[in-house]
């Protein structure tokens, strides 16, 4: 029996050590008086992992850009992995808040990451900004939060206003099984049966599909004008590739997405098959202005892959709470969301405002071609749609 | 259907015209013998000779192609081995069957436990019944495990390991106990231990005993079946087997095989 | 611990000597560093209240792969969908308590009673067959029940996750009452406390002839049959305990998060718990929450700096576990071959 | 329908080369190998770095994939895998589940989290169609090619187990490895072969497979679970066994994602239940083997 009591000896060893892991953890870090901190909180590891790249990315270069100062404080930006899962999440926070003492929380990749720390947010009076999450209820969910990414009713009514407009009149829907995707599908159907067109099937593919053969072969046998595809961004290229392959295209079908199922990352690598997708979204890499220009340029010197719109959000985010901490004096709680309402600025995706009310953000949603500009695929804008409101909140 | 054949009452166990056929081989050929109370009865046989194949007909792992099994006079032909356990037809392996990893005093104690149903206890921690524990100190005494019973079974030597088998077996206070080569590969010096043990059994237990291990054959067995390619060769005394001209031709010349369990099954 | 069986004093004499009573029942004592370990583990969230989030999770996690231990370190059963429990407890409490009363404890009873019954119900499966098929088995049931919480979104939220699970304050008669707090001490007590209480439980269950015999059955089938004693019968009784508690572990996770989502029924779920249970080695009560500990904060410590790449390093170190072994690393394993050859 | 049909018959050959080696591994050393999915993971990988970094052709990289992926599974075998033969079926499990997540961490440290695109030759593109309604069938150039290729691979293994001694050293070794030790058959030569070309099947399979199930870090994570439904319905003791699984499985999956798409892969799961609780032992094996 000696080698079990060995065991037990390195049991208790293993313990010990442990125990004393957790004297350090407990230790934390010094907090000193002139520093504000922002915890952010994105699924770097995982399936999502693209989007916390992204905003890693866009934060690391406001940080650089502006110094790291705000309110005449140094801020201290925490970030933290949540693999995307939803109890992490919300344990974060939790540490965040209670031992970090963290002005403002921020990330928040999916829908179900943000609503999960909602809570947290409204109990502890902690302004939480969403920067990529994008189903309309998010902000409803607690008065703390504030939207700097986009919803999907924006960008899903905007293309479905534009379908109904170029003689388009039947329309299958195709959205991944979850919440983004049930709004995409809810108000792209109502908006373009509002302008007299007709839906004629809603077609659901499961978020983690990778095979949309026998979607695509339904879309196929219904011969609708269009099909209109919300997809998380990643899945957009395979999807698009399958279309053609499917001879969608040759059968007449027009392709319709919303902007994430082009999404910059990744829009170089899908090849032709993108061209002439017509979409809808809030930013695209090529949009046309100095700030957009002197944006791309910066991220692109930091990073080898190309902002999207997840970065977009995430810049803009840094950008709401910093402008709000200079207000506040780096002050947080309540103070610190009244200064985050209201703020009206130059984004690199265009002229945007946060809602007072709703505290969601307002912006342009532009109608974009995918085309092939000096040897890169990009998103051209070609039509806008101004100062759109979330239409999940005009109930 | 039950004991239509005419046995005398001191008969526990009783095979009837055993047949077994695999595909092309008869492995039992029409065996007939009896098992009497108190009865202290060796299988003997050349290797293949279906000792094996017997004793597992008789314990239930497999069905006779014809002919039937009585334990006292009630018919178990078709009965499953558990139940044939309850009703006291127990038996040893000739490949230990152990508790790798329970002390010789626990699998004891849980052999113990089942027989008097207390084996699906939850609350009272093992060791609590006075009556079990008395039991298996007496049964670790029994088969010399006494200074062994607290190590780990895996770690006991195989000498020791062939005793608790023979323990677990009879910790179920069995009518008829079958020893499939208790001795089997067992080292000089423990098997002293092993013959011991075997013929202090207590006398109402009735013992057909399966072993290549001659000493161990003629020092125990009353009466001895020799079994050749399936069929009773003959029976008898040891003596009169022991003088058998046919016996020695096909069994007592060829040499006491060198590592039993390597054959078989 | 079983396989501590030389009780002190049965190590100052000769074993022999010792009466079997006191052997039998030497196991069953509680050693001094056991009752140490307890008070130290107590003592975590009353003096670093700060970590009290993570020693919540830490001690449902801990339940889980307590509840992993029971059926794969004690019974052998190899299990990778045991996340199946988890989940249909974290929901039925989280359901419970939105729509019927909030109350922490009587939800707690409702999760742990509705997964033990499915337990009851799915044993079956996983007497028959070889490990493999257990495996994919489990997984599978796993699996389908992710798609239906998947399907009935209008009951379980779907994929955005059933949110709003407010729980009462927690009231224990004679006690007192307990609001759930921001800093999750409150939670973090409470999660302890149905740890502790499990733990209790099931050391008395391990050592009682019921527990010996289920390692016995996970040593050597063929010879509990051959001592007369039922291999099913065994099997369902320690699977439906073991479901219980997993869904006593869901349904905490629900009442101290407040809400629920399809997460809990993922593939890793399932794995991460035997990733736990594996570090802390099974086949001892203490496997599963020293696991859970060493779990918890290696990814906790790990992914704070090394940030994606956790995964890697767990990784690593079950390769390394593995290919060294145990009795180098951590304990014998010997006991998962069938029988002892 | 037809369609559909044929879409599900490609499917399903690419899971069979897929699950292939995984199948014999199973079959061979009684080894529940959860890190098959990195091998199929490489080879999607390999065949995109070759086209996109090395500029070579789509049919040059295929073999390419092939080789390289049999090669790693040759040296792993050799080194790792063979300390983990015998052990219990637990820690083969753990062991290969911890392969598995170093490779899912590896990709996604050097090449990246994104999903990545293969960039299939036009004359792959292309589509053929017969006939119209409900009895039109339409087929993609490039499942077709898929079609032919696994068909190829298939008969072409068949025919190497029925024919060559190599074969029936192999399956003697697949019914009872001791047995066929005992005959002087020098397993562990075998395995070490067949293993590196079940990583080779599954090496191809991926690159086969990036276009049309997508290929990112969590592919193995992803895919694992079909592999292993493969083997464990379709049974470790044949070729035909996984063959029909795998078109079962793919068929069914299609089918079942036009007609029913509310239930999702429900149906796949419930399926396997239903059939593992009937055959244990898989739908196509001898009852009693392990």
């Amino acid at each position: 029996m000696t080698h079990s009591t060995t065991t037990r000896r390195h049991h208790l060893a293993t313990l010990a050590g442990l125990a004393s892991a957790a004297l350090v953890l407990a230790a934390g870090p010094a907090r000193a008086e002139d520093t504000v901190k922002i915890g952010v909180i994105l699924p770097m590891t995982g399936p999502s992992a693209s989007t916390g790249r992204q905003i890693d990315a866009a934060i690391k270069l406001w940080m650089a850009q502006s110094g790291g100062k705000a309110g005449g404080k140094k801020v201290e930006v925490l970030i933290k992995d949540d693999a995307g899962v939803a109890d992490t999440t919300r344990r974060l926070a939790q540490e965040l808040v209670v031992n970090d003492k963290v002005v403002a929380l921020a990330g928040f990749g999916l829908t179900p990451l943000a609503l999960a720390t909602a809570p947290i947010a409204t109990q502890s009076k902690t302004p939480m900004v969403v920067m990529a999450a994008a189903t309309s209820i998010i902000t409803e969910a607690s008065p703390y939060i504030v939207r700097t990414s986009f919803t999907l009713p924006q960008a899903a009514t905007a293309i479905a206003e534009w379908a109904a407009k170029n003689k388009i009149k039947k329309v299958v829907t195709l959205v991944a099984d979850y919440g983004p995707g049930n709004d995409a599908e809810k108000f792209f159907s109502s908006q373009f049966q509002l302008n007299g067109g007709t839906i004629a099937d809603k077609l659901r593919t499961p978020l983690r599909g990778a095979d949309f053969a026998p979607a695509l072969q339904k879309v196929r046998d219904l011969t609708p004008d269009a099909l209109f595809v919300f997809l998380p961004s990643g899945q957009g290229a395979q999807f698009m590739k399958q279309f053609a392959e499917r001879g969608l295209d040759k059968a007449g079908i027009k392709l319709i997405a919303t902007g994430d199922v082009t999404d910059d990352d990744q829009l170089n690598d899908m090849g032709d098959v993108a061209l002439g997708v017509v979409n809808s979204h809030h930013y695209s890499a090529a949009h046309p202005s100095a700030a957009n220009k002197k944006y791309v340029a910066d991220f692109q010197a930091a990073n080898k892959f190309r902002p999207n719109f997840m970065s977009v959000g995430g810049y803009d985010g840094m950008r709401v709470i910093f402008k709000a901490l200079d207000a506040t004096k780096g002050a947080g709680g309540d103070a610190l969301l009244a200064a985050m309402k209201g703020q009206i600025f130059e984004s690199p995706r265009g002229p945007v405002l946060i809602d007072a009310q709703t505290r969601d953000i307002v912006q342009d949603i532009y109608i974009r071609k995918v085309e092939r500009v000096n040897g890169q695929l990009y998103n051209v804008e070609f039509d806008t749609l101004k100062a759109v409101k979330d239409p999940g909140k005009l109930k | 259907m039950s004991g239509a054949v005419d046995t005398p009452d001191d008969v526990v166990l009783q095979t009837l015209g055993l047949v077994k056929r695999f595909g092309g081989i008869t492995a039992t050929n029409n065996v007939s013998m009896i098992i009497r109370r108190g009865a202290r009865h060796a299988l003997i046989g050349p290797n293949g000779a279906g000792k094996t194949t017997l004793i597992n007909q008789l314990t239930g792992v497999l069905a006779p192609s014809e002919g039937r099994v009585l334990l006292g006079g009630r018919d178990i032909t078709t009965l499953a081995p558990h139940k044939r356990v309850a009703l006291g037809l127990v038996r040893t392996f000739q490949i230990n069957q152990l508790f790798a990893t329970l002390t010789p005093l626990q699998s004891l104690a849980l052999a113990v436990a089942g027989r008097r149903g207390r084996a699906r206890r939850w609350w009272a921690p093992m060791g609590s019944d006075a009556q079990i524990n008395a039991e298996c100190e007496q049964l670790l005494a029994q088969f010399r495990l006494t200074d062994f019973a607290n190590r780990t079974t895996s770690e006991l030597p195989y000498g020791k390991r062939r005793l608790l088998e023979i323990a677990l077996a009879v910790a179920q206070k069995p009518s008829v106990l079958l020893l499939d080569e208790p001795a089997a590969g067992v080292p000089g010096p423990e098997r002293a231990d092993i013959l011991a043990t075997v013929a202090a059994l207590p006398d109402d237990v009735s013992v057909l005993l399966i072993e290549h291990d001659m000493d161990l054959v003629f020092s125990f067995a009353k009466t001895l079946t020799v079994l050749v390619n399936g069929t009773v060769l003959t029976e008898g005394t040891p003596e009169q087997i022991a003088a058998d001209p046919q016996v020695r031709a096909v069994y007592l010349g060829d040499s006491v095989p060198a590592r039993p369990g390597a054959h078989h099954g | 611990m079983r396989r501590q069986l030389k009780s002190p004093a049965g190590a100052a004499g000769s074993a022999g000597a010792a009466d079997p009573g006191a052997l039998l029942l030497a196991p069953s004592r509680w050693r001094l560093w056991e009752l140490a370990l307890w008070a130290a583990i107590w003592a975590v969230p009353v003096f670093f209240g700060q970590h009290a989030a993570l020693v919540n999770e830490i001690a449902i996690l801990a339940l889980f792969a307590l509840s992993l231990d029971l059926i794969l370190g004690y019974a052998g059963i190899v299990s990778l969908g045991h996340a199946a429990f988890f989940g249909v407890g974290a929901y039925g409490a989280a359901l419970f308590a939105k729509h019927v009363m909030p109350d922490p404890l009587v939800g707690l009873a409702v999760g742990t009673s509705l997964s033990a019954l499915l337990g009851l119900i799915t044993s079956p499966m996983i007497v028959r067959g070889t490990d493999l098929t257990r495996l994919m088995v489990t997984m599978g049931v796993a699996l389908v029940l992710l798609e239906l919480a998947n399907k009935f979104d209008g009951l379980t939220g779907g994929a955005d996750g059933l949110q709003g699970v407010v729980m009462s304050p927690l009231v224990i008669p004679f006690i007192g009452r307990f609001e759930f707090d921001l800093g999750a001490r409150v939670a973090s007590f409470y999660s302890l406390a149905v740890l502790f209480i499990a733990f209790l439980l099931l050391r008395r269950v391990v050592h009682s002839p019921l527990g010996i015999s289920m390692q016995a059955l996970r040593d050597n089938r063929l010879r509990l049959m051959a001592i007369g004693l039922s291999v099913q019968g065994r099997l369902v009784a320690v699977y439906t305990l073991a479901a219980g508690l997993a869904g006593a572990a869901g349904a905490l996770l629900v009442q101290t998060t407040g809400f629920a989502s399809l997460d809990v029924f993922e593939f890793h779920r399932s794995a991460d718990v035997l990733l736990a249970l594996v570090i802390g080695g099974a086949g001892w009560l203490w496997g599963g929450l020293v696991g859970a500990i060493a779990f918890k904060v290696l990814h906790d410590v790990i992914s704070s700096f090394t940030a994606q790449y956790w995964t890697f390093w767990i990784g690593l170190f079950l390769v390394l576990l593995m290919l060294v072994g145990r009795e180098r690393l951590f304990r014998p394993w010997s006991w998962f071959k069938r029988g002892q050859r | 329908m037809l369609t559909l049909l044929f879409d599900g018959i490609a499917y399903g050959m690419l899971l069979f080369v897929l699950a292939l080696g995984l199948a014999v591994t199973m079959g061979l050393m009684n080894f529940i190998n959860l890190a098959h999915g990195a091998f199929a993971m490489a080879g999607g990988y390999i065949l995109i770095l070759l086209m996109q970094r090395a500029g070579w052709p789509f049919l040059a990289c295929l073999p390419a994939a092939f080789v390289i992926t049999a090669a790693a599974g040759a040296l792993l075998e050799r080194t790792i895998y063979r300390p983990m033969y015998g052990k219990p079926h637990l820690d083969q499990v753990l062991f290969s589940i911890g392969l598995t997540f170093m490779a899912v961490a590896s990709v996604d440290f050097f090449i990246g989290s994104s999903p990545q695109n293969v960039q299939l030759p036009d004359w792959l593109r292309q589509r053929f169609e017969f006939g119209s309604g409900p009895w039109m069938l339409g087929m993609g150039a490039y499942r077709l090619f898929i079609i032919a290729t696994c068909l190829a691979l298939a008969l072409g293994l068949q025919a190497v187990l029925s024919r060559t001694r190599f074969g029936s050293r192999l399956r003697a070794a697949v019914d009872d490895p001791r047995v066929a030790a005992g005959l002087g058959i020098p397993v562990n030569r075998i395995f070490l072969l067949t293993f590196a070309v079940g990583s080779g099947l599954a090496g191809l399979g991926g690159a086969l497979g990036a276009d049309i199930l997508g290929l990112d870090p969590t592919f193995p994570l992803k895919f694992m679970v079909y592999f292993l439904i493969v083997c464990a319905v379709g049974g470790t003791s044949s070729i035909t066994g996984p063959l029909t699984a795998a078109l079962l499985l793919g068929i069914a999956d299609v089918m079942g994602k036009y007609y029913l798409p509310k239930l999702g892969a429900f149906i796949v799961y419930v399926l396997m239940i239903a059939i593992l609780l009937w055959r244990p032992q898989g739908l196509f094996s001898r009852e009693g083997k392990r």
